[in-house]
């Protein structure tokens, strides 16, 4: 088969299993992802992920929100077309408080969820991943470690005895 | 026991039963969906909604075609059930993100297995809500005027008018709500995505789950981007019924002109919002055997809620009433006269019946333990509170300030074709979701068993 | 067919009797879709221009012109100035040259304009029942004619009825050439006999009474409804409120009412009784006065009080007080008033004699009792009716249809194929006022000249050119005939006559052609009649808005709310509260009425401040065939008359039925809040009646500035008589649509300006028109979502339909309800004819949007643009909305505030102008001048009178 | 497993693609059936071909010869056939072309004309003031001069309107130049605001009231 590896796939039974497989794969240097049926405190800073941007990105999109909303009512009571309404000022800023808190949480709302999509590289329907059938185990009560051939590249037997090692129950190739 | 290398079994911390496994809880949730065959009660029930549902629409066709006049709506009485069942319906649509979110930030656990449909309850509730200021207008065709773009005429909403506050408010609520209603399920379309036994289920939910693998740094986003919309959401709660309190609190007509009203809607919208979720919860654990997950404690600490949230309802119409007195303004104090004895006082006191007293029997453990009692009391709840809506809309609105344009409002055949019509509307929504999409979120259950598993240790 | 299910008009026609509430879904499901049409499944159909082939002179597309002429009522004549747009009548105006309109109209004339275009007016000519041709006609009535001339005409019988038109008179006697034996009846069902029968015997001869109320300071109504009936009732109310404007010169109306009117509304003391007790008042009161004859009348301990007040009121006020008799009372009762007007010195002063306005006076009844006697008797072989409608409104002991039955040949004329028409052998469409030519004279005998605004729709025929069928006379044009009748006389000026007759056109009018007042001897001293037992009495009167069922058609004035009752699309049974107390019966219930041999089903309705032991019918409904407005509206009280007396005993027996009435307005009370406000004379001297502004709260926000034109309007409840000629008028200038019965039932009447009436806790009645206050700080504007209500720079609260899509959020905000919505399609846009006569200059609404009024923007427009074309800014007078022009008493003034000198100014500076509901800070520019009533101490002062009349 | 194949991804992002362009056609389609007939620069056949490019270009005609009442009415007028036979009585009177014109004079009807400006009944427009104002008939009507059949030069959408009586300055000629058809040059800044004093030009505000145009 001349498809490049994507990595090296472990299953493990519990999460805790999982968790001390992928501090120690860390520590020997591998490239490594794991995927649980729930979110397992701790395994990100175990594959290494820290810094996250989600809350910045929210932020933003909530201050585009705000100001877009506010900015918009003015600029369409005051400047485009001034209509004298019951005899309210035209830049009646307190009756426009309502629609840009709104559009503020709007806003931010959409930055945190499109966020997080757009980081998480999802919507991505096809994965080397899920050609590995037992993999489907990974939204129900399985765990699985994927060490990842870095630029080092991986040697695959070590890998494998290191993985067993750590209490894999099955281990397999994934390819790209 | 539990140990590093056996996957954990739960163990019964009354929010959830014991022997679960992370497995066993999968599957039986899922399989609710994917497996579970409907029954002919199912079906009867579908299809007698559906009907309903038909009729909802079948007599909206009518009411575009020959206008508002259908309904009893007049002058003075210029809104009437449109309105009443619009304020409902929102009310209705709140306790869901209130549970999701709220109690998710308070780090409640009992939200878990209630939150999901709860959620739904909230989406399609707040969906029928929004239809009924459209279906209200005069001339319904041009609703998208409230939707500031730039057209030919030059012109631009009204930014004063509580409607496009109103307009807005909702349409946030509508679009967040369901971005965290749709977050909170794609872990759950992926774990049907992988039992779906057909391909075109297997599609269908693939798509909806985005690709969705549980990776680690994916599970990290997901959580923050989670835990970020709860925080969202919650201000938005207390927004959205405030708004809706605008619309009357603004005007200043005796019975709408007070300043209560924005507490005093969103107590409401949460006392119908839980007593909503009782109404749907009790038949839901019985006919799918979810006792397990929504157990008596849910029910329990639901009622509280609604006990509580009865207080502050009964504490906002003292104020009315207290403000209407002490202001000595003679046409509130005339609404308030006119409450109690003028033409709609049947429906007044009945309100306070539904509202105010029949809730206190919750203050018996055995009542808030008996599921039959529960059932009853939050159906009268929702009769009560609509017709504390109704009041707000009609009753105000027939007796202000001229006499000699004082009125009195009838409510049409249509008026109530309108509101039965959105009921079946909502539950035939409602069972729509139950047989697609699994009405407790499993991933979150999975934690709870490991939990409450390594809570034993 | 049931009323609820009667189509309103903006239903095309159907054959009349045919109920068909699918076609109205039809309609809806069309308007609909016509409404998604708009929304922009596609945009406005290619249109053509078709320009004159041929354009007509004075006439410019686009631009209003107006034409004096005179609509004839019941045989007088009320001058009016109607606009025309592009040769199409669109709207009335009162002529103010004209004695009987002096710029305003009453709310016939108004409505004369609907009458013009109604589609139900016959269209063609028709033999039995089958339609007919006019030439087929013509040789008809020419071989009759020829048949008649053999034996002199005498078997030729011609019903009017009243008649006061030269060229009439003129053909008539022609006519008496040929047909020697041909006799003249006249029948009007509501007609005055007693009034000449009166003058007969005070005056042995007839006269008609001109008064002149703006002279007197003491004037006693006995039941006379000088404000709201008879064709001199506009030219009242003018002199009457302009006695009220002068605070210096305080004047009392009393008011002895039978069924409460107008006079009693605006009276300063008004007191209930039945026509016996009325008729002893005025007797004890003449003896008190000194007027010998009267002396034997036992006391009546209810009206002493009323006897001693009036009596030294009218002592004090001897040439400057004026007593009117009504037709209630009895001609030796009424003789008995001459007497004493002439005893108090108030002939010539507060009232003149002149001769009588009508041609051939004489009663009314007797005139058709002869006629059908004569029928029966075989002495008629041919009937021409021209106008009337005796088969309905004859009374209905005479049976004029079976007498009518056994005549060979019969003629009627008249706008609609009406209850007599179907029962002629033949039915000729006569052409309304708006065209034809003719004349008639004014209520004081001023000649006012009827021009044609446009070719008669229908090819009908005036009366003139019908009776000239007959083949009498050679034929001559209504102008020509016009031309040499009144044109030929008219008082000579020294100009030459042709100047002279052009003037008369443009005038409408013959100027200084009333009649001169008589000079006569002291009156004779009448009998006291016998009053008669103390029965349940019938008072039969005109209705405020059909009139004498001449109008039932008419669906302006079927949804115009009746001054007291506020009812509408209804007339009822009309009791006092403690006669229906002691029958046991409320608003609604059902009774049988039974007189003059006929039984009628009638509702109840409880009228606080009518006499005890008296049923008030208003007359004029129960029609069979008016058309689909007016059939089978209310009830027939016409069959309960034995002749054409006004009262009459009458038997009531509950059946236990039930009635649903549209009526616009529920309650009389205020609530005990300051909305149409009001203070006595006395009051308002010491200075305690005001002042009513109170400096407007300072604001949070920066006030807007009006620079060029600042409109508003002033409203005097001390002028306003709450006739509805407003309502009417603003109806007709803003192309408001009738909404229909069970649509005023729901609530969803349309009129922009409404005339609230409310009773105080002593019984007096408040008047209080409120068309929208245009606040400047508008609560209906704040609260629309999209803009469609909003100020303009001249302070107007203008309301933009196009831009409406009906939240209905600012009809909730608007504390006055002024706002009116189109809850279903009720502007109709099927009908042409109706369409024909809309005021181009305003947008007809449609389905789903909010409306109200708007100052009468239109008429603004004209002005600012007539203005801007001159270069010049628009002065005081210069717009005139339609509310203010019609109205008779003056009660309404509209101005530009920024114009120190404007009427509009001066109104408010008052000391008694107020805002209504000011403490909302909504600060309207409509604003009121409070009521000030001038109670006798005598009675009490409380403005209520002895007995109040309960 | 995996569930999507190459082939299915793609179908799905193409239909991703497609929704945006489908959205935006609806929209597109929704316009142009919402648009007044006879669109802005497209001749439209009339009954007689009348040019207004031989009538005012080559002849010189003032436009009042035969829009009797712009200068006193509402409507501009269009020209009787009486108006059309002042000259045509003399000159082409046997022309084919102009049959319509002599049947209408023979039968009595007027001639059907196409409408080319037809604004919606809510809108309110009055000829004679505008050009008392100093609205030469070119702003709206376009360079009727040149054109040998007539085409709606403007939008008449309420934008187009605004956009004069926002600012007016620009759009205004001396009384003199109002019915002239040929091209005016452009005033400069001083000159148009002496104009806008001499016309007495109402405020913005008051020029861009709803009251304006509608009622």
């Amino acid at each position: 088969m001349s498809a490049a590896l994507y990595g090296l796939l472990a299953e493990f039974p519990t999460a805790d299993l999982l968790l001390a497989a992928a501090r120690a794969a860390r520590a020997r240097g591998h490239a490594l992802e794991a995927y649980s049926p729930f979110a397992v405190e701790g395994l990100d800073e175990a594959v290494g992920f820290t810094r996250n941007a989600m809350p910045l990105v929210t932020f933003l999109g909530g201050l585009l929100g705000g100001l877009g909303g506010y900015g918009l009512q003015w600029y369409s009571a005051v400047i485009d077309y001034p209509i004298n309404v019951g005899g309210r000022p035209l830049d009646s800023w307190p009756a426009f408080i309502p629609a840009t808190f709104a559009l503020t949480i709007l806003g931010a709302a959409l930055a945190a969820v499109v966020g997080m999509l757009a980081a998480n590289g999802l919507p991505r329907l096809r994965h080397p991943l899920f050609d590995i059938r037992e993999f489907d185990l990974a939204s129900r009560n399985r765990f699985f470690l994927c060490l990842r051939p870095g630029e080092a590249g991986l040697d695959l037997p070590a890998a494998r005895t290191f993985l067993t090692e750590q209490g894999a129950l099955a281990i397999w190739e994934a390819v790209e | 026991m539990a140990s590093r290398t056996q996957p954990p079994v739960s163990r019964d911390i009354g929010v959830l039963k014991a022997g679960w496994r992370y497995a066993s809880i999968s599957d039986k949730i899922a399989d609710t969906v994917l497996s579970r065959p409907t029954g002919w009660p199912g079906w009867l029930l579908f299809l007698a909604t559906f009907a309903g549902t038909l009729a909802f629409f079948g007599a909206t066709a009518w009411l575009f075609a020959v206008g508002v006049g259908i309904w009893g709506v007049n002058i003075p009485v210029a809104w009437g059930y449109a309105i009443g069942n619009f304020v409902w319906w929102i009310g209705i649509g709140h306790a869901g993100t209130f549970i999701s979110a709220v109690l998710y930030l308070l780090r409640q656990r009992w939200r878990t297995s209630i939150n999901r449909f709860a959620e739904s309850m909230t989406l399609f509730a707040a969906g029928i809500a929004g239809l009924f200021p459209i279906l209200h207008l005069g001339r319904p065709w041009f609703f998208y005027w409230l939707i500031p773009y730039p057209d030919v005429m030059n012109v631009w909403p009204q930014w004063r008018s509580p409607l496009v506050w109103d307009f807005f408010a909702i349409a946030t609520y509508l679009t967040v709500s369901l971005l965290f209603w749709y977050v909170g399920l794609i872990p759950d379309l992926a774990t049907l995505r992988d039992r779906a036994a057909t391909p075109f289920k297997r599609y269908a939910y693939g798509l909806a789950a985005l690709g969705w693998r549980g990776e680690a740094r994916h599970w990290a986003r997901y959580e923050h981007a989670y835990l970020l919309l709860a925080g969202l959401a919650t201000p938005l709660v207390v927004l959205v019924h405030s708004v809706v309190s605008l619309d009357f609190a603004v005007g200043n007509t005796p019975g709408y002109h007070s300043t209560i009203f924005p507490p005093y809607f969103v107590a409401g919208a949460l006392f119908s919002g839980f007593a909503m979720v009782l109404t749907l919860a009790i038949p839901l654990r019985r006919f799918f055997g979810l006792e397990d997950f929504i157990t008596g404690k849910h029910l329990e600490y639901a009622a509280k809620v609604v006990l509580a949230t009865s207080w502050i309802v009964l504490y906002s119409y003292g104020a009315e009433i207290f403000t209407a007195f002490y202001s000595g303004d003679e046409f509130e104090v005339a609404i308030v006269m006119d409450r109690w004895t003028g033409a709609y006082a049947p429906v007044y006191w009945a309100m306070l019946a539904c509202n105010v007293g029949v809730p206190q029997l919750l203050w018996w453990r055995r009542v808030r333990r008996s599921v039959p009692a529960l059932f009853v009391i939050s159906l009268l709840v929702n009769l009560g509170m609509w017709m504390e809506r109704f009041l707000i809309v009609v009753s105000s609105l027939h007796h202000d300030f001229m006499p000699s344009a004082w009125g009195m409002f009838y409510p049409t055949f249509w008026d109530w074709a309108f509101l039965f019509g959105s009921i079946a509307f909502f539950v035939w929504l409602f069972l729509v979701f139950l047989r697609l999409l699994p009405a407790i979120s499993i991933a979150e259950m999975r934690l709870l068993v490991r939990e409450s598993a390594e809570e034993g240790r | 067919m049931k009323p609820e299910d009667r189509p309103f008009i903006p239903i095309r026609p159907l054959p009349a009797g045919v109920d068909d509430p699918g076609r109205r879904r039809f309609l809806h499901l069309m308007a609909a879709s016509l409404a998604l049409a708009g929304a922009g499944c596609s945009g406005p159909p290619p249109e053509h221009i078709l320009p004159y082939v041929k354009m007509p002179e004075g006439v410019l597309p686009g631009q209003p012109a107006f034409y004096a002429t005179t609509l004839v009522r019941q045989g007088y004549g009320q001058g009016v100035l109607v606009e025309s747009n592009l040769g199409r009548p669109t709207k009335v105006e009162g002529n103010p040259l004209h004695p009987a309109s002096r710029g305003a109209t009453d709310v016939f004339s108004q409505a004369a304009l609907l009458q013009f275009w109604d589609p139900d007016r016959s269209q063609a000519p028709w033999q039995g029942g089958q339609l007919a041709s006019w030439p087929e006609a013509d040789a008809t009535l020419l071989d009759w004619g020829a048949a008649l001339a053999r034996d002199g005409g005498a078997g030729l019988r011609i019903l009017t009825g009243t008649m006061t038109s030269a060229t009439w008179l003129d053909q008539w006697r022609s006519l008496g050439k040929r047909f020697p034996g041909a006799r003249w009846h006249r029948y009007d069902p509501l007609h005055d006999d007693g009034a000449l029968r009166a003058a007969e015997l005070a005056f042995r001869r007839p006269v008609d009474m001109l008064l002149h109320l703006e002279r007197a300071r003491v004037v006693v109504s006995l039941d006379a409804d000088f404000l709201g009936q008879g064709p001199a009732a506009v030219a009242h109310a003018r002199d009457f409120a302009a006695t009220r404007s002068d605070p210096a010169r305080p004047t009392r109306l009393y008011a002895l009412e039978v069924v409460p009117g107008l006079p009693g509304a605006n009276a300063d003391e008004r007191l209930g009784l039945p026509p016996p007790r009325l008729e002893a008042l005025v007797w004890r009161l003449a003896a008190r006065l000194g007027v010998d004859g009267a002396e034997s009348l036992a006391p009546d301990s209810g009206t002493a009080a009323w006897e001693e007040a009036l009596a030294a009121a009218l002592r004090a006020h001897r040439g400057e007080s004026l007593l009117v008799a009504g037709p209630t009372l009895s001609p030796p009762t009424r003789a008995l008033v001459h007497v004493l007007n002439q005893e108090l010195g108030n002939l010539g002063r507060t009232v003149d004699l002149i001769a009588p306005v009508e041609f051939e006076p004489g009663s009314h009844g007797d005139s058709l009792a002869a006629l059908c006697e004569d029928m029966r008797e075989g002495r008629v072989d041919t009937l021409l009716i021209l106008g009337g409608n005796p088969v309905y409104d004859a009374p209905g002991g005479l049976d004029f249809a079976a007498a009518l039955a056994g005549v060979p040949r019969t003629v009627h004329a008249g706008l609609y194929r009406d209850e007599t028409a179907r029962r002629c052998a033949w039915h000729l469409p006569l052409a309304h006022d708006l065209e034809r030519w003719g004349d008639a004279r004014g209520f004081d005998g001023t000649v006012s000249l009827v021009q044609p605004l446009i070719r008669p729709l229908y090819g009908a025929r005036s009366p003139r050119e019908i009776l000239a069928m007959l083949g009498a006379e050679e034929r001559e044009s209504d102008y020509d005939a016009l031309r040499r009748v009144v044109g030929g006389r008219l008082p000579g000026r020294g100009e030459n006559p042709e100047a002279a007759w052009q003037r008369c056109l443009q005038e409408g009018q013959v100027a200084g052609s009333a009649s001169a007042p008589l000079r006569l001897p002291a009156a004779a001293r009448p009998r006291p009649p016998d009053f008669g037992p103390r029965l349940l009495t019938a008072v039969f009167l005109p209705d405020a808005a059909v009139d004498d069922g001449a109008f039932a058609n008419n669906a302006w004035l079927q949804e115009l709310p009746r001054p007291l009752t506020k009812l509408t699309w209804d007339n009822a049974a009309l009791l006092a509260p403690a006669t229906a107390r002691a029958l046991g019966l409320e608003n609604g219930d059902e009774v049988e009425l039974s007189a003059a041999g006929h039984r009628v089903r009638a509702p109840v309705w409880v009228l606080p401040g009518q006499a005890e032991e008296t049923v008030g019918i208003p007359l004029g409904y129960g029609r069979r065939d008016a058309g689909r407005v007016g059939n089978g509206v209310g009830f027939d009280g016409y069959r309960l008359r034995s002749g054409a007396g006004v009262t009459a005993p009458v038997g009531l027996k509950p059946t236990g039925g039930r009635h649903d009435f549209a009526c616009t307005q529920a309650g009389d009370s205020m609530e005990g809040r300051p909305l149409a406000r009001h203070a006595t004379a006395a009051e308002a001297q010491a200075g305690k009646a005001g002042p009513h502004r109170k400096e407007p709260r300072d604001s949070l926000y920066p006030a807007y500035s009006y620079p060029d034109y600042a409109w508003a309007m002033a409203i005097d409840l001390n002028a306003c008589i709450g006739c509805g000629a407003c309502t009417i008028a603003c109806q007709a200038e803003n192309n408001i649509p009738v909404v229909g019965r069970e649509e005023v039932m729901k609530g969803r009447q349309m009129h922009w300006i409404r005339v609230d009436r409310y009773r105080t806790e002593a019984g007096a009645v408040l008047f209080q028109p409120v068309p929208c206050m245009h606040c400047e700080n508008a609560p209906c504007e704040a609260v629309c979502p999209v803009g469609a209500t909003v100020h303009d720079s001249e302070g107007l609260n203008v309301q933009v339909y196009n831009r409406c899509i009906g939240t209905r959020y600012c009809s909730n905000n608007c504390p006055y309800k002024v706002r009116r919505f189109n809850f279903l399609q009720y502007a109709d846009n099927d009908e042409e004819s109706l369409k024909a006569g809309r005021n181009p200059e305003v947008t007809v609404r449609r389905r789903g949007v909010m409306e109200k009024c708007n100052y009468c923007l239109q008429r603004i427009t004209r002005a600012r643009l007539a203005a801007e074309k001159e270069g010049r800014s628009i002065s005081d007078g210069e717009v005139v909305t339609a509310c203010e022009a019609v109205c008779p008493t003056r009660a309404i003034v509209f101005g530009n505030l920024n114009d120190p000198a404007s009427r509009v100014n001066r109104a408010k500076a008052s000391p008694l102008d107020y805002a209504l509901l000011e403490e909302l800070n909504t600060r309207p520019r409509t604003t009121y001048r409070i009521r000030i009533t001038n109670p006798d101490p005598a009675l009490g002062g409380n403005g209520k009178g002895g007995g109040g009349g309960e | 497993m995996q569930v999507f194949s190459r082939r299915a991804v793609l179908i799905v992002k193409l239909g991703l693609i497609a929704l945006p362009l489908l959205a935006a056609t609806a929209i597109a389609v929704y316009r142009w059936r919402a648009a007044l007939p006879n669109a802005p620069g497209a001749a439209v056949p009339q009954p007689i071909p009348f040019s207004h490019k031989h009538h005012v270009g080559d002849d010189g005609i003032d436009c009042r010869y035969c829009h009797t009442t712009v200068e006193k009415s509402r409507s501009a007028g269009l020209p009787s056939t009486e108006i059309c036979l002042t000259c045509h009585s003399q000159l082409y009177n046997d022309a084919p072309l102009l049959a319509p014109l002599r049947e209408s004079v023979a039968s009595g009807r007027p001639i059907p004309w196409q409408r080319l400006h037809d604004l919606p009944d809510f809108v309110y427009f009055d000829h004679s003031i505008h050009v008392r104002k100093g609205v030469s008939c070119g702003e709206c009507h376009g360079p009727v001069d040149q054109m040998p059949l007539t085409w709606r030069h403007a939008s008449l959408e309420m934008q187009w309107c605004l956009a004069c009586h926002r600012d007016p300055a620009e759009h205004l000629h001396p009384p003199g130049d109002v019915f002239s058809a040929s091209q005016k040059s452009p005033l400069s800044g001083p000159a148009r605001q002496a104009l806008m004093a001499s016309l007495h030009i109402q405020s913005t505000r008051r020029l861009t009231d709803c009251s304006t145009c509608h009622r």
